[in-house]
């Protein structure tokens, strides 16, 4: 909790470069924070969170599918792809992104945004198939079956009973692959070329004291998702309530 | 096609040589049914046995491996589930989580895209009690409320054939026999075929027109329940349909209308058309609510079968009957049910008894005797978790 | 990481500086003036003067990892992210060799004409065909005034015990090494071998080992130094002055008795930028004397252009007699020019150095 | 949420099926991801690490060969970080369990019917997740550093040696790494203690067993796939470390970890094929390992 | 101290005063019960009416809100858990799924280091018929192998006093009778004190000594089992405990020795030894198996309450016996239980029928009317289910 007080109170400091020492209180970083170094965390941010979102779709994609052949059918390569897919959760991130690195530089891909996206999707699929997997496994088949009886074409039971079962499910992964891209610094650094992100801009600054800005960032991006799970929580027991009373 | 409309009556069911294997173990063997549309069928038998495997079959949620399947006279074996004229009330339920009630029951009706699916929902709904919890989730259900829950999704759709896994498995005596008169109005109203799944020997008994035990993946005996429960034809049927005194000996006379048998030296006289066999060693039984108890050794009577005397070695009472168990040396444990009519115990554990039944009540079987021994625990449900982990172990080598 | 043999030279990008009015400068931090509210006066005139928008980068640290982060692009002809950077002599000798810099036009950059004629033919690029100076500067020693009142003089001085802990020094080979060479008598402008380097290594390690260094850093040592994790270290002079600014006036720069290094910091233009016109002009720009008189007041280094001096002479006298700016004769003796390394011997030195920082 | 992500499959006896086209259809895009962009590379850095310096090439220049010397000679030169990685991640993953067992005991058990302040508790420990790792890290730097004033209020009350400090030792990055990675033991237990069935407790306690025997003997076994999946995702993930150690953040000279110098060779001194082949070994460590691991806390099933 | 052996004699169980309230709900309103050592009790009521809560405090894994709880003579209601002498075999087993099934029993044993524990435990999975399944885990076993194992878990550690629920609420009829025997003799053969937890009416009446019926958190009614049956003194246990016929009406007439009332135009009369109340409205019954079913109207005797003419609505056979359903104009619905000793129904549905009983068999309830109605549906369960919404919503604001 301490780092994350200190980089709340921070963000208020009225520092000019580096944010070490407390130099008074000011609500001008808040406002002016995509004004410093031409808007560089501002734009290190979006940076960040498009390649979250796009790297989360493709993860959250892939895995889903992966997870369910997994569960529901059975096949010869099996036990190697479920290998596969542990690997890349036993790998240490320096030797990902090294490696991805060199595999880039060897066929002369260009490092930009979309590399840094394939490395991100890379890394979340394991975890969205784990995920995922529990899900499905818990899924009762039989639930399929029901609706296969009830007249349900393949497609009308997928959309309408399976998908909306697995949903939670794979929510929680995407919600996974994000907050793992978002936060990932090793093997973006690798493969980011000159493209930043915002821990990348954190690292780099760091060397040079981290301006207030980034501490606003942060403590925006930190409220937000606790505001946003606090009300999803609230309403939630309050639905739950209701239902209570309905009963 | 014909699949938009309710079934207006019942159809033929037909099972023709199906067969089906799961890799590593068979689970029917061999089977061959006739239901007649608008009756119904209910399927008997102990865990594992194969009824949920065949109900699966009809609804064409497996493929038989062999085999053919019929309804109303078309080849279904082909068709796919969505596409039958059959409606599955689950085991399990399988209720849709994600669904209100009334979603739930309104399902299989949008599938088909049948006019007004939330009024005929809360009709079915109201059918079962239920239709003031429509807009809950089943997750909020008692187990006995999902149960009738899954019995109306599956009877709102009026299929030809309902099939009923255990249906009534969750709930209490008494809520029980009240949804059975339930399920038969309901059957007999619309004229629909029933094919009924149960282990409740006395819920077969009691709804169907016809019982069918399985055992081993096969139909050991089928028939009207009156008649199954008189005329069981092997050990299995005499035990798993209430309970069965069996005697087993030689064959020592037979005249046109009966044969005797001797049972370690108690003779006991069975008419020939009750018995499946005349000759050789035979095993023959009565039923416990059948025999009489004598405190004191009555006179030998043409028409009835006297063994004793024994001991009463355990005496208990039931509420409606009062059960005495006697040991008879030679001729074994002999069961006996007394209904309470008159007050206290007719005999106390300890006394010295005599047994007899009317000559009329006996049975034969067909089984030889070494067949004839009901294993109660290394059942089918024992033979099936070893079964299992060999297909395991089989799937896992490829 | 994979290519075998020597590489082709990648091919320089096609300038389209005229349709883009804007220049991404990558830089090393303190070495710029800048004003309470993080502006850079000398650049907003550029912007003013040319109407050409600078992204100004602090993106260097250390030369090795610098290069460490764009060499793959760099070796493709990717565009970097930077249209000018400013490294040390010994690491633009490299990009040259790898053909990784943009030949420049001096017809673009008159100004030019005022870079001081010590420095215009290096071995490494003769004629300044591919590099201009930036600045220059010392590296020597450094320590908090208010923690060490006596000062320190030597770079032994730093293994003081009292100082245990408290110790930082560069990631800069050259600075790191050339000091303690020095300081163990050795010319580093001269021939000397693996003996002598060994020699400094083993004071190093010894220093190290037993924790009487506490971090070794590249440019971010200035942050050890303000949080108070180190009392003195092995710095950069103009740095000190800034940080003095920044930070309340606790620090203070001295060359060490043995003799500190000597540097120059160049600025290049990547083969991989399409604004090499526009870097052209920024550079041309800072040849101005008065410009680089305003940054040499806020910087401290030593600058490259000629009547610089003068121009400071009119901001305040006192700055001109700045030893670490306008050095004169006395000064340059007590500083040295670390000597040409081949591949294999930076390969060989920088493992042995690099294996001290990974504490080995 | 996020966290049933370290939800471990419940082993569920299904029906097997038959196998499908539908199962390539579904595995080959993902399976084809994985192969290109993490096998491929794998397999390129197994190459690298056997390539030998050009000999006359300039920094940097290697050619492909079988030189199976450079994994004897990263060995040599860099044996102690390999046991100081393990040893720094193995120590960080203890205190991590020993830190989060009670957190997710409370959370998943005793907050069990208070599902607001469950909700709640378990907000603050993902939060760390919010803010960047780099952020946190470099607050705890600020906040821990010589003149701080923990630090200073410390050596005032004579609880730190006066020329003690706690930016650059072991204990710090241990410190940085256990912190880091709280939220990823936490949540893996939390989910498995969570689900955990308290009338297996009630019949230890029938069983005359003692509350300290129950935790023992039922509690600690029956959260084992939490144990164990938690302790990966801090242990693996820790020993390939090089943020904290890096002595730009809490780490100093002494401190260096496996990350660090694979980050060294590859960016500053160019030598690529010592760092592919530092990966190499440090991926065979961990995966010998956590084969060991899980073998013998049987529960391989979680693979 | 005594933990450390088996104990040797049942003790004595007494529970004095005993509430227990849930936040939002009371599950036990006050509870005073006293089982004497070595004796077998059962306790029998609805889902949901507080048995499982009860034992939990007799385990010590709940605490009373008030009350003592004395085992042996000693107040162990401070106690911890796993310092009584008592044991649990729990409704959903609880075993321990990191464990074989040897180390399950074994577990206790080995807490109290007591000798042999691996071969004490075999002997106790002898019991049980399930040594061959030692080394195998819970998941391993079937719902039924699972249930005797939590037994042998239970047994083998010879508690003082035997906590038991619902044992063989998952084995088969058969399985469940072997098991009733097995249980009994050990509780014999031992001397135990079992208090035994089951909603299986006739599991509780054969089994026990003692039979208390709960309902709504109260005991209704408790005694020996034939008492119970004989003579429910609630409508609630006169329907819970086996079926019943009863009929309201008022006392038209009262004797020393009976009492006579008018149910809706029919005379029925009831021993005043078996009536709870002799004046005013009452409810008076008479179990289905006491009443015969007459073809023609019989003579009437002054023993003999007879009513009729009624129609037969159903006719159903169940194998022991068969039931018929009689619609008597004003008297309602009597249900009439025959022994199926011949061959056929005795009556057929829509014939016209006499019904008459002894007057010995009948009795009088304590019931007033209004009490008198025995809901199957609106039960202890939906009442637990609202109490628990309720119950979540006030914590849910705090
Ligand atoms: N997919 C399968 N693979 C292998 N064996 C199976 C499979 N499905 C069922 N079986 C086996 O087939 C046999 C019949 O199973 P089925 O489900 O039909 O039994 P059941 O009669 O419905 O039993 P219960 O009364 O317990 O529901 C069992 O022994 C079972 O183990
Ligand atoms: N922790 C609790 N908080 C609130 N109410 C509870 C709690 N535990 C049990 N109850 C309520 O107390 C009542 C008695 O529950 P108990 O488990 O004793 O029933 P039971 O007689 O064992 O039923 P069953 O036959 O279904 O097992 C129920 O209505 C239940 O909902
Ligand atoms: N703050 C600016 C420091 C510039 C250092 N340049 C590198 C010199 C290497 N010898
Ligand atoms: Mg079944
Ligand atoms: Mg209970």
């Amino acid at each position: 909790m301490i780092p994350i007080v200190y980089t709340f109170v921070f963000s208020f400091n009225d520092s000019v470069k580096s944010n070490i020492a407390w130099r008074g209180f000011t609500f001008d970083k808040w406002l002016n924070v995509c004004n410093v170094e031409g808007g560089a965390v501002c734009q290190a941010f979006g940076n960040s969170i498009v390649i979250g979102l796009v790297a989360t779709v493709l993860a959250t994609t892939l895995g889903t599918m992966i997870a369910i052949a997994l569960v529901r059918y059975r096949f010869r390569a099996r036990s190697a792809i479920s290998l596969l897919l542990f690997l890349p959760m036993a790998t240490p991130e320096v030797v990902l992104g090294a490696g991805l690195a060199a595999q880039f530089l060897a066929v002369g891909v260009p490092k930009d945004m979309v590399t840094i996206i394939l490395a991100h999707t890379m890394f979340c699929i394991s975890f969205v198939v784990v995920t995922v997997k529990a899900r499905v496994a818990s899924l009762d088949p039989a639930l399929e079956e029901a609706g296969r009886d009830l007249y349900g074409s393949p497609s009308q039971v997928f959309w309408r009973v399976t998908f909306p079962l697995l949903l939670p499910g794979i929510l929680a992964a995407a919600l996974l692959s994000f907050a793992l891209s978002f936060d990932d610094f090793i093997i973006t650094n690798f493969n980011s070329g000159s493209v930043s992100t915002f821990p990348k801009y954190i690292y780099i600054s760091a060397a040079r004291g981290i301006p207030a800005e980034a501490n606003v960032i942060a403590s925006a991006v930190f409220l937000f998702a606790m505001i946003l799970v606090i009300t999803v929580q609230v309403s939630r027991a309050a639905r739950e309530k209701r239902l209570a009373k309905l009963g | 096609m014909a699949m938009r409309e309710f079934a207006e009556r019942g159809a033929d069911l037909e099972l023709v040589g199906i067969h089906k294997r799961f890799p590593g173990f068979t689970a029917i063997e061999e089977l061959d049914l006739t239901i007649p549309a608008g009756s119904f069928f209910a399927l008997l038998g102990p865990s594992g046995c194969g009824k949920t495997t065949t109900l699966r079959l009809v609804a064409g949620l497996d493929e038989p491996t062999n085999g053919r399947i019929l309804i109303g006279g078309t080849d279904v074996t082909a068709t796919r589930s969505h596409e039958r004229p059959v409606n599955t009330v689950f085991q399990s339920y399988a209720l849709f989580p994600h669904m209100t009630i009334l979603e739930n029951v309104a399902f299989g009706l949008r599938r088909r895209r049948i006019d007004d699916p939330a009024g005929k929902a809360h009709e079915a709904l109201r059918l079962v009690e239920l239709d003031h919890l429509a807009q809950r989730r089943p997750q909020q259900l008692s187990g006995g409320q999902q149960q009738r829950v899954a019995l109306a999704r599956a009877i709102v759709n009026r299929p030809a054939l309902l099939l009923l896994d255990e249906p009534l498995g969750a709930l209490d005596l008494k809520l029980r026999r009240q949804m059975q008169l339930e399920l038969k109005a309901i059957q007999e109203e619309v004229g629909l075929t029933f094919l009924h799944v149960t282990h409740d020997q006395e819920e077969a008994m009691t709804m169907a027109d016809t019982v069918a035990v399985m055992n081993k993946g096969r139909i050991e005996q089928m028939g009207a329940p009156e008649e199954l429960y008189e005329l069981p034809r092997t050990a299995f049927v005499a035990n798993f349909l209430g309970q069965s005194n069996l005697f087993t000996g030689d064959v020592v006379g037979a005249t046109d209308t009966a044969i005797a048998v001797d049972a370690a030296g108690s003779r006991i006289v069975v008419p020939a058309a009750r018995a499946q066999r005349h000759s050789g060693q035979v095993t023959v039984g009565v039923r416990p609510e059948k025999v009489e108890l004598h405190r004191e050794q009555p006179a030998a009577e043409a028409d009835r079968n006297l063994i004793g005397p024994g001991v009463v070695t355990d005496v208990s009472f039931s509420g409606v009957s009062t059960q005495y168990l006697v040991e008879i040396p030679g001729a074994g444990r002999v069961l006996v049910f007394a209904q309470n009519i008159s007050f206290g115990p007719a005999a106390a554990e300890g006394d010295r008894v005599w047994v007899s039944w009317a000559v009329e009540h006996g049975f034969g079987l067909e089984d030889t005797p070494d067949e004839a021994r009901f294993q109660a625990d290394a059942s089918t449900s024992a033979i099936a978790a070893q079964h299992r982990d060999a297909l395991v172990a089989e799937l896992e080598e490829h | 990481a994979c290519q075998s043999g020597p590489r082709p030279k990648p091919t320089p990008a096609a300038d389209r500086s005229d349709g883009d009015p804007t220049v991404r400068w990558a830089n090393w931090a303190a070495y710029i003036d800048e004003d309470d509210d993080g502006n850079y006066p000398t650049l907003q005139a550029f912007t003013e003067a040319t109407g050409i928008s600078v992204d100004y980068q602090v993106a260097v640290d250390d030369n090795n990892t610098y290069y460490g982060k764009v060499k793959d692009q760099l070796a493709l002809g990717q565009d970097i992210g930077s249209d000018t950077v400013c490294l040390t002599d010994w690491m633009v000798a490299r990009w040259i060799r790898f053909g990784y810099t943009q030949e420049l036009d001096h017809a673009n950059m008159p100004n030019l004409a005022n870079l001081n004629p010590a420095l215009r033919d290096p071995d490494f690029d003769p004629g300044r065909t591919y590099s201009v100076p930036w600045q220059g500067g010392f590296g020597g020693i450094c320590w908090n005034k208010e923690a060490i009142p006596g000062g320190i003089t030597r770079v032994s001085d730093l293994w003081d015990p009292s100082l245990k802990g408290r110790v930082g020094v560069l990631s800069e080979m050259r600075d790191t090494m050339g000091c303690i060479m020095q300081d163990l008598g050795t010319d580093i402008a001269g021939d000397w071998g693996d003996d002598e380097f060994t020699a400094a290594i083993d004071v190093f390690r010894e220093q190290v080992d037993r924790g009487q260094v506490r971090n070794i850093k590249g440019n971010a040592y200035l942050e050890d130094l303000k949080s108070g994790d180190t009392l003195a270290a092995i710095c950069w002079s103009g740095d000190i002055t800034v940080i003095n600014a920044e930070a309340g006036d606790k620090w203070e720069f001295a060359l060490p008795v043995g003799g500190g290094t000597l540097w120059n910091d160049n600025f290049l233009v990547p083969v991989g930028s399409p604004r090499k016109s526009n870097a052209e002009r920024l550079i041309d720009f800072y040849y101005q004397p008065e410009i680089a008189a305003e940054v040499a007041a806020w910087v401290n280094y030593i600058t490259p252009v000629e009547g610089a001096k003068e121009a400071a002479m009119a901001i305040d006298p006192e700055l001109a007699e700045n030893q670490l700016i306008f050095p004169n004769a006395d000064t340059l003796e007590q500083a040295h020019v670390f000597r040409g390394l081949t591949a294999r011997e930076e390969q060989k030195y920088q493992t042995q150095f690099q294996s001290i920082l990974l504490g080995v | 949420m996020a966290f049933a992500a370290f939800a471990t499959a419940e082993a569920q006896p299904q029906a097997p099926r038959k196998r499908s086209a539908i199962a390539l259809v579904l595995l080959a895009p993902g399976i084809a991801y994985l192969v290109l962009f993490f096998l491929t590379p794998l397999v390129s850095l197994l190459l690298t690490s056997l390539q030998v310096q050009s000999e006359f090439g300039d920094i940097g220049e290697f050619d492909y060969a079988f030189n199976w010397q450079n994994y004897v000679d990263v060995v040599t030169s860099y044996w102690p970080h390999i046991l100081r990685s393990f040893g720094y991640a193995l120590v960080a993953t203890v205190l991590a369990l020993v830190i989060s067992y009670p957190i997710a005991y409370f959370i998943g058990v005793k907050a069990r019917s208070k599902p607001l302040l469950q909700g709640i508790l378990l907000v603050l420990v993902i939060a760390p997740f919010f803010i960047s790792f780099l952020l946190r890290t470099l607050a705890w730097k600020q906040v821990l550093s010589d003149e701080s004033f923990i630090i200073t209020s410390l050596k005032a009350l004579s609880l730190m040696a006066p020329d003690a400090h706690f930016t650059g030792t072991p204990f710090a990055v241990i410190f940085g790494l256990t912190y880091n990675f709280i939220p990823f033991m936490t949540l893996p237990l939390y989910t498995t203690l969570e689900r955990l069935d308290l009338r297996y407790l009630e019949a230890g306690g029938d069983l005359y067993a003692s509350p300290a025997t129950v935790f023992r003997k039922v509690t600690v076994p029956l959260s084992m796939p939490g144990i164990v999946a938690g302790t990966l995702l801090t242990f693996i993930p820790a020993a390939g470390d090089y943020v904290n150690a890096s002595r730009d953040f809490l780490g100093g000279p002494g401190t260096q970890m496996m990350g660090n110098v694979i980050e060294a060779n590859f960016l500053v001194l160019l030598n690529y094929p010592a760092a592919a082949a530092l990966s190499i070994i440090l991926m065979a460590a961990i995966l010998i390992l956590v084969g060991i691991y899980v073998k013998r806390s049987g529960t391989e099933d979680l693979l």
